[in-house]
């Protein structure tokens, strides 16, 4: 009995002493929230990590801070993939976002799910200039006209590499436009010549790069050219530009010159981290990594355009990244109220300290003009690369992204597979039976929602 | 202390208990009242979280369901269908059973160990048992952030380690087999904690004159470990299998922590499964034919348990 | 088989001796009690024995083998629990095979051995059954068994029967007594129930505060107590201890009123006077003059114990005499007529008085057997 | 038992000593790392570095550390009150009262016991989107209000209340409340104790229904926030992610070590005794 008092003594000590934590906490907060009394809160869920998130809320509190009607209360949801299916989830109910981040693929998604407001609607009324978007962007975002979302964090998949270390080796790097033979040649000397110190590439297993390998090739990943002519009902992975671009992954590995980091978040964070470290020379990824391997590294910073088969002209690649959505859950003067914020996003001003901080490039065609933006191509010539292909691609039906609901179970296929390809699998035989297995998802998907009896 | 409490009582015995034992006063009148007062809240709790679920679920498995999440094409069991006929699914719940046996059978082994170790008679023994138990405090993400360390490539524990050794670098959570390694350590010392406890008062409850019995019959240590101990804690080992068992099916964050259920699916079980399903790719006719596997293989499980409770031998 | 302790000695503590010098030579087939109060280390001396407890000084021989250092399996011994140690989980039979199976005897061997120890503690018909399926008794019969199965010419036993009903361990006693004789047992028997001592053993050591106080045949203890402690621990009822003084050299007064002459002198000094119950005749009302109160009374059926009290306040416990009826408060006379044992103020035996007639103050003496 | 040799005993301990180190090195390279800058972790440089708190400082003031805390201690204090008392209630009326279906009404409860939580999220879910409950306390405590675990362990040891204590309070004209107020839950409270801590522990460790059903900071309690945490990290910022862990497992490992005795006891009792 006396043990249990002893017991219950502790007990109340702990839950005063949390509780005293938390009272703490709740003050020093409630001074945070004290100089904004009586405004109307709009709630921004985003997606963004790492400095990108620290820019997007200096962002934000730029946009709290220029007018008093509004207080957007941002909130990290998590990656993109868990995003999309919370925010279709939770509309309807208080817990909801007025606006949200929502990444590329899953644009066909949530136009049909109904929940949205499409911007178009606020681009008339307020006669906003459109033009001064980025086309490329914008058009991914549109549908037989309309404007469904606004472009905001959007990148373009590059290839990376050590110049440094280049230079050093006595390797010449490889051209703006590289093939994947000049991407093995550069490797393998990376490697041949460092005595296997550095390892000479990498690809993520990352569905993204694997659509991005089809857009170069001129492949489409869906019928209905992509979806963009229809709602697609199959899926191709195993077109010959697939094909190629596994097997020259598969043959790297065996050959020693390219090294495995996995999958998913921890696989970005592990490659960026022996980049930077000089362990790794080169590797395929987002252009909003930039910031990231520009701050703090010694080794000048080295890129080129995505790659492409031999003896093909590169098709382009689609734009990764993602955009800003309205809920049309919310009152008119919420809703107003997040598309204000979507404006003060995208001035020249903010997308051109956002490029800066972040590598995703400025959307906002006047953000060149910016002391920052010019600042930046000075010092790094470098990260003009990603405009540059952006604006070197002429938009086609394979290189505009994918209009299909289900993208994230297409991403999980092809990263299964890929998996698979890194572990040795034959290529076809893994990419058929993702193949399969998505084909059928789409069909059963199309059956439930009444696209396809 | 005046009486025994249980925390895990046996289900029948408890009624066998009350026919034994006939109460001295019959139910008053208006006790349908009272009962309905104080069991009332409960019942509406467990009918509306549980027994409705349930029946959701499996009239759920039935449909396609569209993109918000609602039944639209009645399937029947085709749900069920796709599932037994697809590899992947297969493969996941093989990657459950690989978990959950080795799981089981090491949690146990270690177990019995720790509880073997600390019911030794030597100075300073209690410390042991209290470090013994330590990660009986450690929830989930306590663990797959301290293991994420020691697994995660080049800064890692493990990797340092090997890379000063001139061992070959393993990519423990990028490797099928090893990121499966990764998680049943993780799993099975966030385990030890409360099974090294309930074996340890088992061992402590073992009669000293059984060994001293033994040792004069000729019996050697391992003898007695294998032929009076082992026998001893039987109920008890059964006890925690099952236990650990049901928990290691329904184990689900320190996979989504640590591996995502990746690589390669490897470490893709049946709840991740279910939560992939249902709440990144909104398949949720597929995701509650999962949860109704899911639910089926738990409840057989539950079962056994009981029934072993039920018939087990107490030993006096 | 025969077994010797020379000086054994157990501490836990330094200098804190639990037991302390104990020495004793056990013939092969012998039946050793070993006696004392609870907590006199007659376990721990067992449990040394048996290897159980390391033992901290001494030696132990057992067939002129030193085994002091050995552990209990290299004792050839076997031992009988007060719980009985029985495995729960095993049945009758393989609780008695457990030993054999331990030791990897052949199957054949292990089951005409079992076969036989169970039908001779007579079980045959409940080899199958689980421990908790069986009755006290039976379980102390299933302890026998795997003692006998082990075909050990040592068998150590630790109260063996003090978990049975007293009817039963009347039974058992001779069974046990049987058992041992027919198989040529030596057994070491620990108990704190002397006449469980008297009855069996052919020889008895008495423990007590740590020590050894006595060892001797039975009826060597019961006549001839070393000390106060072995004089009252043997005998029901138990001996009266009188404080008794000498004042000239052959006069002996207990309790400050009766008078004994010594047949030999004793130095002047303080003394104990053990006088055992039955060695006291009460006489019939009348006669004599009283000198005992009646306290209490307990009627035994063949015997009435009284309780009194002599004039000094010593009390003093008598068997009545049969027809009387007593009530407390009476006043009775008595006579010492059986046998009176004087020990010093250290307990000590110093003398024996057989048979002494003594009447009120009159004391007289008969023999005198000198024991200093 | 074997008996202890001295030689044997520096083996004792070196054994005892490796078993120790097992189940603590994880915690003390936890607590190591938590001390290092992050920049000298990922250089891997785990020693000779310098030592500090700073990563405990940015973990206070740049995560929601303390709020995921508070959240956790409000949730699991709810939800364990809450179970002790609508439990110990249930328990009651299947103990002291009588009334039709009693015997089938139990076995219903009984019978949640065999269903995994984890396999009805997806309704319950709807459930909680449909009452709007999401993104708020109320659904985190909700669904573990009460559990058929519960009564039925507090079923249990109120059969171990004498009947005479039933039968004298019926005398003496107490109502069901009284008795149970006055008589019962006094009697049992070793169990409700018990019940207290399991529901305590199991609120705390929830992981994955509140990672469905909150979406800010303001709700997510520990478990989830330490997600979040590790997910927000491109870079990851070992040395502060190791700081919240030790700061989220500190509480647990005090209650568990002064409650260590009361835990084993508990444990024990339903394993070995039942």
């Amino acid at each position: 009995m006396k043990r249990i008092r002893k017991l219950w003594g502790w007990l109340a000590l702990l839950v005063v002493g949390v509780t005293l934590i938390g009272t703490g906490w709740a003050t020093h907060q409630a001074a945070v929230a004290r100089a904004v009394p009586h405004r109307t809160k709009i709630l921004f869920w985003h997606e963004m990590t790492g400095p990108a998130q620290q820019e997007l809320l200096r962002l934000v509190q730029g946009f709290n801070r220029s007018q008093t009607t509004y207080q957007v209360v941002p909130e990290f949801e998590g990656n993109y993939n868990e995003a999309v299916q919370k925010v279709i989830d939770t509309h309807g109910t208080t817990a909801s976002p007025a606006v949200f981040q929502s990444m590329d693929i899953s644009t066909s998604q949530l136009a049909h799910t109904g929940n949205i407001t499409p911007v178009q609607k606020y681009i008339d009324e307020d006669h906003y200039d459109l033009k001064q978007i980025a086309p490329g962007a914008r058009a991914f975002y549109a549908n037989r006209g309309v404007q469904l979302s606004m472009p905001f964090n959007t990148s373009q998949p590059v290839l990376y590499y050590n110049a440094t270390l280049l230079k050093k080796y006595h390797i010449t790097p490889p051209p703006v436009a590289p093939t994947y033979q000049d991407i093995t040649r550069v490797a393998t000397q990376l490697t041949d010549r460092s005595h296997h110190k550095v390892q000479g590439m990498t690809v993520e297993i990352y569905g993204w790069l694997f659509e991005q390998f089809l857009a170069n090739s001129g492949e489409e990943l869906a019928n209905q050219h992509d979806g963009h002519t229809g709602t697609p009902t199959e899926v191709n992975f195993t077109s010959p530009g697939a094909l190629t671009a596994m097997h020259w992954i598969q043959t790297n590995l065996q050959r020693g010159i390219f090294v495995n980091y996995g999958a998913g978040a921890n696989a970005q964070s592990n490659e960026t981290a022996s980049f930077l470290s000089g362990r790794l020379g080169m590797f395929l990824q987002s252009s909003a990594l930039i910031g990231q391997l520009t701050t703090g590294n010694p080794d000048r910073l080295g890129i080129s355009d995505y790659p492409h088969p031999v003896g093909k002209r590169a098709n382009g690649v689609a734009i990764g990244g993602a955009s800003l959505w309205l809920s049309n859950d919310k009152s008119a003067h919420v809703q107003r109220g997040a598309w204000d914020f979507i404006k003060y996003l995208m001035t020249a001003k903010s997308q051109a300290a956002w490029q800066v901080a972040t590598g995703y490039l400025a959307l906002n065609q006047r953000s060149a003009q910016t002391p920052a933006l010019r600042a930046l191509f000075r010092k790094l010539p470098a990260t003009r690369v990603p405009g540059n292909q952006l604006r070197a691609t002429a938009p086609n039906q394979t290189n505009s992204g994918i209009f299909l609901q289900g993208l994230i179970q297409e991403r999980n296929l092809t990263q299964t597979a890929m998996e698979q390809i890194y572990q040795g699998a034959d290529p076809r035989r893994a990419l058929s039976t993702a193949q399969r297995a998505m084909t059928s998802y789409v069909q059963n998907n199309n059956r439930a929602n009444g696209y396809q009896k | 202390m005046e009486m025994t409490h249980k925390p895990f009582p046996s289900p029948t015995k408890a009624k066998s208990v009350a026919k034994e034992r006939p109460r001295g006063f019959n139910g008053h009148r208006h006790d349908k009242y009272v009962a309905a007062a104080f069991l009332g809240p409960s019942l509406v709790v467990l009918g509306i979280f549980v027994f409705y679920p349930m029946l959701k679920t499996l009239y759920l498995s039935l449909f396609l369901t569209n993109n918000v999440g609602r039944p639209t094409v009645f399937v029947g069991l085709k749900n069920y269908g796709t599932l037994l006929a697809s590899s992947a699914y297969r493969a996941s719940f093989q990657a459950t059973l690989i978990y959950v046996f080795s799981v089981v059978v090491l949690t146990l082994t270690v177990g019995v160990l720790l509880a073997q170790a600390a019911v030794q008679k030597l100075a300073g023994i209690r410390w042991f048992r209290t470090i013994f138990s330590a990660t009986m405090g450690v929830s989930v993400s306590v663990a797959a952030i301290f293991w994420l360390f020691i697994f995660s490539p080049s800064v890692g524990l493990l990797d340092q380690l090997a890379a000063s050794l001139h061992l070959p670098v393993i990519n423990w959570l990028t490797t099928p087999g090893w990121a499966m390694v990764a998680i049943i350590v993780s799993t099975v010392w966030m385990n030890l904690g409360f099974t090294f406890l309930i074996l340890f008062g088992a061992l402590q409850m073992v009669p000293t004159t059984l060994y001293d019995a033994a040792a004069v019959e000729g019996a050697s240590p391992r003898y007695q470990f294998l032929h009076v101990t082992l026998p001893m804690i039987s109920p008890t080992l059964f006890f925690t299998a099952t236990v650990t068992l049901i928990g290691a099916f329904k184990s689900f964050g320190l996979i989504d922590l640590m591996t995502a259920g990746g690589p390669n699916n490897a470490t893709n079980l049946m709840v991740y499964q279910v939560y992939r399903d249902a709440f990144l790719t909104g398949n949720y006719g597929q995701a509650s034919a999962e949860s109704m596997i899911l639910a089926v293989v738990i409840a057989g499980l539950t079962w056994v348990q009981f029934k072993f409770l039920e018939k087990r031998v107490t030993y006096e | 088989m025969s077994i010797e302790l020379s000086g054994l000695g157990k501490t836990y503590q330094p200098d804190e001796w639990v037991l302390h010098d104990v020495s004793a030579r056990i013939a092969s087939g012998e039946f050793f009690a070993i006696v004392g109060p609870s907590g006199c280390g007659k376990s721990t001396l067992l449990r040394m024995i048996a290897g159980l407890t390391p033992i901290t000084a001494g030696n132990l021989k057992i067939n002129g083998r030193v085994v002091t250092d050995l552990p209990p399996k290299e004792r050839q011994l076997t031992m009988v629990f007060q719980s009985y140690a029985l495995f729960p989980f095993l049945s009758v039979q393989a609780n008695v095979a457990f030993g054999l199976k331990a030791r990897k005897f052949p199957p054949a061997e292990i089951d005409q051995r079992v076969t036989r120890a169970i039908q001779l503690v007579d079980l045959t018909a409940f080899r199958d059954r689980k421990p908790r399926d069986l009755s006290g008794g039976q379980r102390q019969r299933v302890a026998l068994a795997r003692a006998i199965a082990s075909e050990a010419k040592l068998c150590l036993m630790d109260e063996p029967l003090s978990n049975l009903d007293a009817q039963l361990r009347v039974k058992m006693r001779t069974e046990l007594r049987r058992l041992q004789q027919q198989l040529g047992l030596t057994v070491i028997y620990v108990t704190h129930d002397q006449v469980e001592a008297m009855t069996m053993a052919d020889h008895i050591m008495v423990l007590h505060d740590h020590q050894v106080q006595q060892i001797g045949t039975p009826l060597d203890l019961y006549h001839h107590p070393a000390n106060t402690f072995v004089g009252s621990f043997f005998g029901a009822p138990r001996m009266n201890l009188l404080p008794a003084r000498v004042s000239e050299a052959t006069e002996l007064t207990l309790a400050q009123t009766l008078k004994v002459a010594l047949p030999r002198p004793l130095p002047v000094a303080d003394y104990t006077v053990g006088i055992r119950p039955n060695a006291i005749t009460v006489l019939p009302a009348g006669t004599g003059a009283p000198c005992a109160t009646v306290q209490t009374v307990e009627y035994l059926g063949a015997q009435t114990l009284l309780e009194t009290q002599l004039p000094d306040g010593t009390a003093l416990e008598l068997i009545g005499v049969a027809p009387a009826d007593y009530r407390p408060g009476d006043r009775v006379a008595v006579q010492l007529t059986g046998t009176l044992y004087v020990f010093d103020a250290q307990g000590r035996a110093r003398m024996t008085l057989e048979g002494g007639v003594v009447h009120g103050n009159d004391a007289q003496t008969v023999s005198v057997a000198d024991q200093s | 038992m074997m008996q202890i040799n001295n030689r044997h005993l520096i083996w004792r301990y070196l054994g005892l000593g490796l078993l120790a180190l097992l189940i603590l090195g994880p915690f003390i390279l936890g607590v190591w790392t938590s001390l290092l800058p992050t920049a000298e972790i990922a250089k891997g440089a785990l020693i000779g570095g310098p030592v500090s708190l700073a990563n405990y400082g940015a973990a206070v003031h740049q995560t929601a550390i303390l709020r995921y805390l508070l959240n956790s201690l409000v949730i699991a204090t709810l939800t364990t009150i809450a179970q002790v008392l609508l439990c110990s209630l249930g328990a009651y009326a299947f103990v002291f009262l009588t009334f039709k279906g009693r015997e089938a009404l139990f076995y219903v409860i009984l019978a949640t016991m065999m269903l995994p939580f984890e396999a009805e999220v997806i309704p319950n879910f709807a459930t909680a989107r449909q009452f709007n409950l999401l993104n708020h306390y109320a659904i985190l405590v909700l669904p573990f209000l009460t559990s058929a675990f519960g009564i039925f362990m507090l079923r249990q040891a109120f059969r171990q209340i004498p009947g005479e204590l039933k039968e004298a309070a019926d005398i003496e004209g107490l109502n069901p409340w009284q008795f149970y107020w006055h008589v019962v839950l006094p009697y049992a409270r070793i169990s409700l104790v018990t019940l207290a801590a399991y529901s305590f522990l199991g609120s705390w460790n929830q992981y994955l229904w509140p990672m469905l059903t909150t979406f800010s900071d303001r709700f997510r309690p520990v478990q989830d926030g330490l997600r979040q945490l590790q997910s927000q990290e491109t870079f990851n910022n070992w040395g502060m992610i190791q700081a919240s862990a030790v700061i989220v497992v500190l509480p647990t490992l005090i209650v568990l070590f002064v409650g260590q005795h009361f835990f084993k006891t508990g444990l024990n009792q339903g394993a070995t005794k039942s």
